[in-house]
């Protein structure tokens, strides 16, 4: 049996710099920090309903990347998955380093909000370990 | 407003053990707590007067079973005065248990039903204690409303005063709270942190009460009413987006214990005053924007 | 704000905005000219200008909202200040109750 | 009131073409018709029915205002989710089929458009700027 992989889902957020934090994290995390264990959907497709994209986060494990309370991409997910394994928020990243104010241009990002992508998707690729520990134990 | 009596309507679904689970917290709250009256679904949607009389003149708890909200619309339908909502699936992933697959109840899920009404009846005695605070954030509100481009803008028609500085006050007697309203929330874009002032100070009007920040900017809540701070919104220090979310209610930042409110409100505007202000307000920053875009893409 | 501000016509509290002197004063012994101030007001109250001496000033001091010090956070030095609160809201209301 | 028009980026974040849709609908909303359009978020409309800034806002307004999407791939989701929600879109841009037409610019990566990737992004852009003045025009 293959072994499973978490896959990222950042909400695809456009207005406002923090959806484009979510979306650099999960760039980091997939292309750099947990590369193997790692795979990228389309947040717009599992809305549209994508049958074979909705199986595959069904059988191996999710972590959504939000960028504001409204939480499209837990949302989202939770109704066509029926699961998240875990969130995170990238307000949350922006309260955690309070020195370090994101800059407003969406394109290309500034280099406050690189640094903060960065802290994120280290954040997150701990917990892409974690998950997988936890699903081989069981 | 005090002898209202506090009533608990369940959702009373049947075919999911989510509403069976919702009827039996019901049960037991009124159980653990007999001051609380229960009112029996089915017999309200039949339109039995006693019933329709009694969901208006109390306060209401609500449980839903699921997402279709059953309890809720039935309470919004008659504009009842909603001070507790309770969802059967929140609940089960706050005690992390998994509602059952049968419909009659299993061990663990009878101990979800013994939890979920312990919170009901714990939440209930602090609303007691501190009723007026919260009986003002659940209040339902009456809007005016404006949308411009996908922005909405809400001002509460009665109840509320408001400065230039876009902020609010709405008194009881002789306390009020004091918060920003839509447009200044709408302003500053998703607020990340609230700094709140000292419980215990004395203000004047205008006196400059906590600011707020974005990663855009920071903005300050100027008190439009004097007194003495008795209370800060603790919450929005783990929950700054209440700001944005619910400004005139779960957003409020202070509780004033008023001194002068009758000679604050003279320079004051009431509801519509403002609602007429803010308007234009949007509209001159809309054309000055206008304006900057276009001189730089000439 | 943009050239045809026009702010002979603003109000404050149904007061002319001219009439009412609230804005903030730059304590040139203080000010480092960081313009952090300046970078963070949306009413374009400052100006840069080419004197060593006030590299900063306030430019238009009408555009300042009344009761706002929201800038004077900002400056880490403290060298901005206001005028009386009290002075001024007393002012508004002998203002108002004169139209 | 002079009306907007919405435009609906696929954003998708496994392809090119969903950078690519991004970077040209900030182009547009940013510099190249700032007054004339505002951008509108897909996965938001179908988190609609929130108590408040949910996505009903987004979907009230598409009801209300003409709108482009721009997909990424053929999979259209963006056209899809404004169609479920708010009614048909008044244009659509296939950012897949730009691409093919410009063979000469290679994007660097999904994270990283590069320079030709940019300037991508840019002709997409004036493509939708183009669509946006023909509606303006067709009112």
């Amino acid at each position: 049996m293959s072994k499973k992989k978490v896959y990222i889902i950042p909400c695809s957020g456009i207005g406002k710099v923090f959806g484009t934090i979510g979306r650099d994290s999960a760039y980091i995390v997939n292309n750099e920090l947990a590369n193997d264990n790692t795979l990228l959907e389309c947040l717009p497709l599992i809305v549209k309903g994508k049958k074979e994209v909705i199986e595959a986060l069904k059988k191996n494990k999710v972590i959504v990347i939000d960028g504001c309370p409204l939480m499209c991409s837990y949302n989202n997910v939770m109704e066509k998955v029926g699961k998240v394994d875990a969130q995170f928020m990238t307000t949350d990243i922006v309260k955690e380093n309070r020195d370090l104010k994101p800059e407003q241009t969406i394109i290309p990002a500034g280099e406050n909000t690189k640094i903060l992508s960065r802290k994120l998707a280290e954040q997150v690729a701990k917990k892409v370990e974690e998950l997988l520990e936890v699903d081989e134990e069981a | 407003m005090a002898e209202n009596k506090i009533c608990i309507l369940p959702c009373n679904g049947l075919d999911k053990s989510l509403g069976v689970i919702a009827r039996q917290v019901a049960l037991k709250v009124i159980e653990k707590n007999p001051k609380i009256e229960l009112i029996c679904p089915v017999l309200l949607n039949t339109g039995e007067d006693n019933y329709e009389n009694l969901i208006k003149s109390s306060k209401l708890i609500l449980i839903d079973g699921c997402m279709t909200r059953c309890a809720t619309k039935l309470a919004e339908k008659r504009d009842s005065k909603i001070i507790m909502k309770i969802l059967i699936p929140d609940m089960s992933k706050k005690f992390k248990i998994k509602p059952c697959k049968t419909l009659t109840l299993d061990e663990q899920n009878e101990k979800l039903v013994d939890l979920i009404s312990d919170l009901v009846v714990e939440e209930l005695n602090k609303f007691e204690e501190k009723k007026v605070s919260v009986s003002r954030e659940i209040e339902k509100l009456d809007y005016f409303d404006i949308t411009i481009d996908k922005y909405y803008f809400r001002v509460p028609k009665v109840g509320y005063f408001f400065n230039e500085n876009d902020c609010w006050i709405k008194s009881e007697a002789k306390k009020a709270l004091v918060g920003i309203t839509d447009y200044l929330q709408n302003a500053a874009s998703d607020i990340l942190f609230v700094d709140l002032p000292d419980i215990g100070k004395e203000i004047e009007q205008f006196d400059d009460v906590g600011s707020f920040e974005s990663s855009k900017t920071v903005l300050q809540l100027i008190s439009p009413g004097s007194g003495k701070i008795i209370a800060v919104n603790k919450d929005l220090r783990d929950h700054p987006e209440y700001v944005n979310q619910d400004p005139y209610g779960k957003g409020w930042f202070i509780e004033l214990e008023l001194k002068n409110f009758e000679e604050d409100k003279e320079l004051l505007m009431d509801g519509p005053n403002y609602f007429e202000y803010m308007k234009n307000k949007i509209m001159k920053e809309k054309n000055h924007l206008y304006q900057l875009k276009s001189e730089k893409n000439v | 704000m943009s050239q045809n501000y026009d702010a002979d016509k603003e109000t404050f509290m149904s007061v002319p905005r001219k009439k009412i002197p609230w804005w903030p004063t730059i304590d040139y012994n203080k000010c480092n000219f960081c313009m952090e101030c300046n970078k963070f007001c949306p009413h374009n109250v400052f100006a840069k200008t080419n004197d060593e001496k006030k590299k900063l000033i306030i430019q238009n001091p009408y555009n300042c909202v009344v009761f706002c010090r929201a800038c004077a956070k900002t400056c880490a030095p403290d060298a901005l200040s206001f005028p009386d609160k009290r002075e001024i809201t007393n002012l508004i209301k002998k203002l108002r109750a004169e139209t | 009131m002079k009306n907007k028009v919405g435009i609906i980026a696929c954003s998708g974040e496994n392809l090119i073409g969903g950078t690519l849709s991004r970077a040209a609908a900030r182009i547009v909303v940013e510099k190249l018709r700032p007054n004339e359009t505002i951008v509108l978020c897909q996965p938001l409309f179908a988190a609609g029915g929130l108590e408040r800034h949910g996505g009903q806002e987004e979907r009230n307004f598409a009801k209300e205002h003409p709108t482009i999407t721009i997909e990424g791939c053929e999979e259209e989701c963006s056209k899809i989710a404004v169609e479920r929600y708010s009614g048909p879109a008044a244009a659509t841009i296939r950012v897949d089929e730009i691409i093919k037409k410009h063979p000469e610019l290679k994007p660097k990566s999904r994270e990283d458009l590069g320079e030709d990737g940019m300037k991508l992004a840019q002709i997409i852009a004036v493509e939708i700027a183009k669509k946006v003045d023909e509606l303006f025009k067709s009112r």
